[in-house]
């Protein structure tokens, strides 16, 4: 049987595979590419970067919970001089698209991201208004639409790439968020981040996290993250890249069912470091076990 | 290309209290292992996704195994507790730096505690010169017979006083001030802080094993930072237990109040 | 070593211990009744019941998702009528307090249910303004704090007993929500009610359930919950009752601590159907453990 | 007070192809099972929570054991074909109201259909009078044999006629018309339906097994329904398959579109 096309493309952007990595969980992918071969992913999404390098949250910043990791790193970063110094050229060696993933805690630090960016070498923008872990800013700008608005247009005015905004899932209404950003002119949307949570040490009697709250990621959260996938696909005409708790290529086929164009891959690489190849892996299989020659007959073919 | 891997139970029992050793067959993983470093073991409970990291307590590269000894503390460590012969175990490693071991040492001070016991086991096993070593428990101590194998200045220091002296390691250190050039320390936090405190005093240079909850293991996730001092303008920076440490120099840490 | 106080008091109703059903689980506890004894329970809470009968969603109604369950029932219930005759004199017969779970899609729904019952022996109402899955009222009264303070000062100004208003997780701004309920009167807050979720059937390219989306609620949800209710506990003064993914006595003890007075146990049921009874067992053993005299000295005794 | 309880695997193994036969030992609980009856079985798996239905094939209550008959379709079935002898498997039950045996009928018509066809075993043994078995499998039929034991008309179709008939039970029944008072049907809904119409047609009345995905499988929760006439102003209400069924009158179905 002829190999299935598993080519996908986003706001123009051709990916060799709907797969990449989810911001945060892989670094630059220096580390994981000593375990898998990064020129096999659609793409990497890289940690949040700011305008100025950030030390992230005190004191315990992960906690495991029933199917789920709860997180407060708190978008330590580098900035985003050393970020292009270093991180652009190490991917660049690789045959895969970079997505940089854009912090800040003002209007102004996603601006100067973005501008930093204008010259260099990547291939899209992900702006994450939508982190739990960041008091100003963050999440703060995801749910509320007329903030989103603000932002998205803000930021797509001096980018030169197209915009991925990738949008909360702690808000009543997410379509009503991703019209908004769609409407300020975002190129494509990504969801979800995480869903804030908390756990407890009993004996202590103290939250785990340093930070009490943190963002729910992992196979808990994804009947949640299709949910918004689907409705968000149903809303909006731009493409849409799911994640939430995908940690097998059968996870992604429902995400693309639901109607994403790329999915990403997160907390699955903490549980094994190949986890994106073998999604990658996974997609292929069902869609020869499918009789499908191509990935993009499965993007929103729900019935 | 490196990978997750599975190591063969072959032994698993309680040595004390709460405390079990276990014998993993890695076949050539072995050669790869530092001493110092840590293996990530992965559980077969699907709620629990995070790997539990573990020091390697002894490497034998002849038989192709690590001994890993740990104390039941939580839902994974009971659960590694019920692993039989035979079984697989998924693991990752061996990871983080490991000790620092230098030619030109020839006194080393080993203080360990608790759980912070079994990585020094295979220091004290490759360390040339004298070695004195300091082991503080909670109530059953284990590892002591084989410590012995390498030392004969093994002191033991149990909270209840059951075993050894009673108190912590710093009184036991106080009371028997050890000679050296060198301090390789691992425990909990707060017995961390005190060795550096101690060692500063009596001007002895100490390497210390920081112990975080992790996520990746590999140093990309940032969930397992540790302070570190920086030369640069903010001072310190959050560095990687699982990737720049887990041993950093005494000096290098900055302690959280 | 004296047996711990397991008592606590919900807006003047005092239980013999904080753990009831979460309505909807437990029915009215006549099934559950072959398994364990009603009589140790602190309250059952029964079923939503509306006006009148009520047939529920068709189709699949129940899915397995990792770490959790997601249901559309869609409130299928007897009516209030049948429910008076049949279900109140059932429960009377145990030492134990009713709860009774209102359900409605128009404000005059929910106030019949409470003006039917005013007369009734049962001991509390719990006003069920978040069910995902119905499309009229529902959980579009529990999402609009405006419809919040409206629906909940209608019905407690027809409310015989204490009334407890039950809310949604899919919301924004949960503290918003809570206080609205508050400043409208309720006597104490119940949450969280389900996740909206959604599970594919990725073979028949299909969505799982016949009513497409469901409640998602078990393990998987429990940080959620237990930041919600800790959250809520910080903002307002009525007592709160905490459910969410609670299976043991450790998992109730998270729920205390962060704020509740109360426990709800729901999916864990279908998982045991003594686990009611465990969950009890579970938090006296801490008590015993912990050197505590009373389960009050835990609630929102968070260092 | 009814529980939970454990049952332990005497056997499991792959009787035809995806097919699993597992022998537990109940003990009393054998005592209290009705034909048509299930027991809900509890995964070790944590991830999967609910319950999986499976229907009692064959009661012992001489050795206090149940023989199941078990697809691997899923995730939770897949589990269950790996479970060895001596491994407990917690269960619930004997649930549901089980198959009404009447003993006026003198003629019984049993139509199974894939992994509808187990608990017609127990049927077959229990039934006096004449039996005609009818059963549709996919690919490889299994417990032929054992019907065999209780009725000399035992006929077999299979989708691709590898076996017996080519074709579906329908097919079977209108080639080879049985003459008889009750029909007991088990199998899928397509195939409930399709032997609906047909008894209808015959005349002859039928009992249906029914299947409906469950979570507390005792009634409580309202998941499990299935639509069934009411002589009352609504029609139809939904009832419970977990507690009022699995087993109804054909008349009473009331089947979505
Ligand atoms: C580099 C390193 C080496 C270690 N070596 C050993 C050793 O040789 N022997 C030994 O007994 N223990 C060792 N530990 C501690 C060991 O990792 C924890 O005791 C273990 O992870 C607890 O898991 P649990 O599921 O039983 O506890 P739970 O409390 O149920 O675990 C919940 C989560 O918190 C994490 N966690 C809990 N306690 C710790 C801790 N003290 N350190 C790191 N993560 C924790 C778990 O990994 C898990 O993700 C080491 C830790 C580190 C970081
Ligand atoms: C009363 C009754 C008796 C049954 N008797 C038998 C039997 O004797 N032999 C047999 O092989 N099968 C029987 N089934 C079907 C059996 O329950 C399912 O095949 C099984 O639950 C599938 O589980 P899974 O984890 O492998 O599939 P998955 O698809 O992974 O299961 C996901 C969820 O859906 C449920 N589910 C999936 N398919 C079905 C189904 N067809 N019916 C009910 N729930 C389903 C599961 O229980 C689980 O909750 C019976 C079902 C019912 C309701
Ligand atoms: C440790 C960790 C760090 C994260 N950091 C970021 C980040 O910097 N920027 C961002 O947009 N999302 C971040 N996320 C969210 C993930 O990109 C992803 O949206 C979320 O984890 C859900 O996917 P998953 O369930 O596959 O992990 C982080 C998640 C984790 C677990
Ligand atoms: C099958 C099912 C039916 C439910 N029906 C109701 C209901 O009628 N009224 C209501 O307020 N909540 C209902 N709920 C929500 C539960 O009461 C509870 O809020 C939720 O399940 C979270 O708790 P858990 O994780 O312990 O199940 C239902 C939940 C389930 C799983
Ligand atoms: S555990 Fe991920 S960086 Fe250390
Ligand atoms: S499974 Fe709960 S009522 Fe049938």
């Amino acid at each position: 049987m002829i190999k299935p096309d598993l080519s996908v493309n986003i706001a123009g952007v051709q990916l060799k595979n709907p797969v990449m990595t989810a911001s945060g969980t892989f670094g630059s992918g220096r580390e994981y590419g000593e375990y898998l071969d990064l020129n096999q992913l659609g793409a990497v999404v890289t940690k949040g970067v700011a305008n100025i390098p950030w030390k992230g949250n005190d004191g315990v910043r992960v906690a495991e919970v029933y199917g789920g990791v709860l997180n407060s790193v708190g978008l330590q970063n580098p900035g985003i001089d050393e970020f292009i110094k270093k991180d652009i050229p190490f991917l660049r060696q690789y045959d895969t698209k970079i997505i940089v993933n854009i912090a800040g805690r003002t209007l102004e630090d996603y601006c100067q991201v973005v501008e930093a960016l204008s010259h260099e070498d990547i291939d899209m923008l992900e702006l994450n208004i939508s982190c739990p872990n960041v008091k100003e800013g963050g999440v703060a700008f995801g749910t509320n639409p007329q903030m989103v608005h603000q932002v998205t247009s803000e930021v797509k005015r001096r980018a030169k790439q197209p915009l991925i905004v990738k949008l909360s899932p702690n808000v009543t209404d997410i379509v009503e968020i991703a019209k908004a950003a769609e409407a300020a002119g975002a190129d494509a949307l990504s969801l979800i981040n995480t869903l804030l949570g908390m756990a407890i040490d009993i004996r202590k009697r103290k939250p785990i996290l340093g930070n009490v709250v943190g963002g729910l990621s992992g196979p808990a959260i994804k009947p949640v993250a299709l949910r918004m996938v689907y409705q968000v696909a149903r809303s909006v005409k731009v493409p849409i890249i799911g994640m939430g708790g995908i940690m097998s290529g059968e996870d992604a086929v429902e995400f693309l069912l639901a109607g994403a164009t790329g999915v990403a891959v997160g907390t699955a690489n903490f549980v094994n470091p190949a986890a994106t190849t073998s999604v990658i892996k996974g997609i292929e299989d069902y869609l020869i076990d499918q009789k499908e020659s191509s990935v993009n007959n499965l993007i929103g073919k729900l019935k | 290309m490196k990978s997750k891997t599975t190591g063969i139970v072959l032994e698993n029992h309680e040595i004390a209290k709460g405390i079990y050793q276990m014998k993993l067959a890695v076949g050539d993983t072995a050669k790869e292992a530092k001493v110092g470093q840590f293996i990530n073991l992965y559980l077969p409970r699907r709620d629990l996704l995070l790997p539990r990291p573990i020091s390697i307590s002894q490497i034998s590269i002849g038989e192709g195994t690590f001994k890993l000894v740990y104390g039941v503390v939580g839902k994974g460590t009971k659960e590694l507790s019920k692993m039989k012969e035979k079984e697989g175990i998924p693991f990752m490693g061996p990871l983080g730096n490991g000790f620092k071991v230098d030619e030109g040492v020839k006194n080393h001070i080993l203080i360990g505690g608790g759980i912070g016991v079994p990585p020094l086991l295979q220091l004290a096993s490759e360390l040339k010169g004298n070695i004195s070593v300091y082991l503080g428990f909670r109530e059953e101590p284990f590892l002591v017979e084989e410590f012995k194998k390498y030392s004969n200045q093994v002191l033991i220091a149990t909270e209840d006083g059951s075993y050894g002296a009673k108190g912590d390691v710093i009184k036991l250190l106080d009371e028997n001030p050890p000679e050296g050039e060198m301090v390789y320390s691992c425990g909990p936090k707060p017995m961390l802080k005190a060795v550096a405190d101690w060692s500063r005093a009596v001007d002895i240079n100490a390497q210390l094993s920081m112990e975080e909850r992790m996520a990746c293991g590999i140093g990309a996730c940032l969930v397992c930072t540790c302070k570190i001092k920086d030369e640069g303008l903010m001072k310190w920076q959050n560095k990687r237990v699982c990737k720049d440490g887990p041993v950093f120099l005494r000096d290098e840490v900055v302690w959280n109040d």
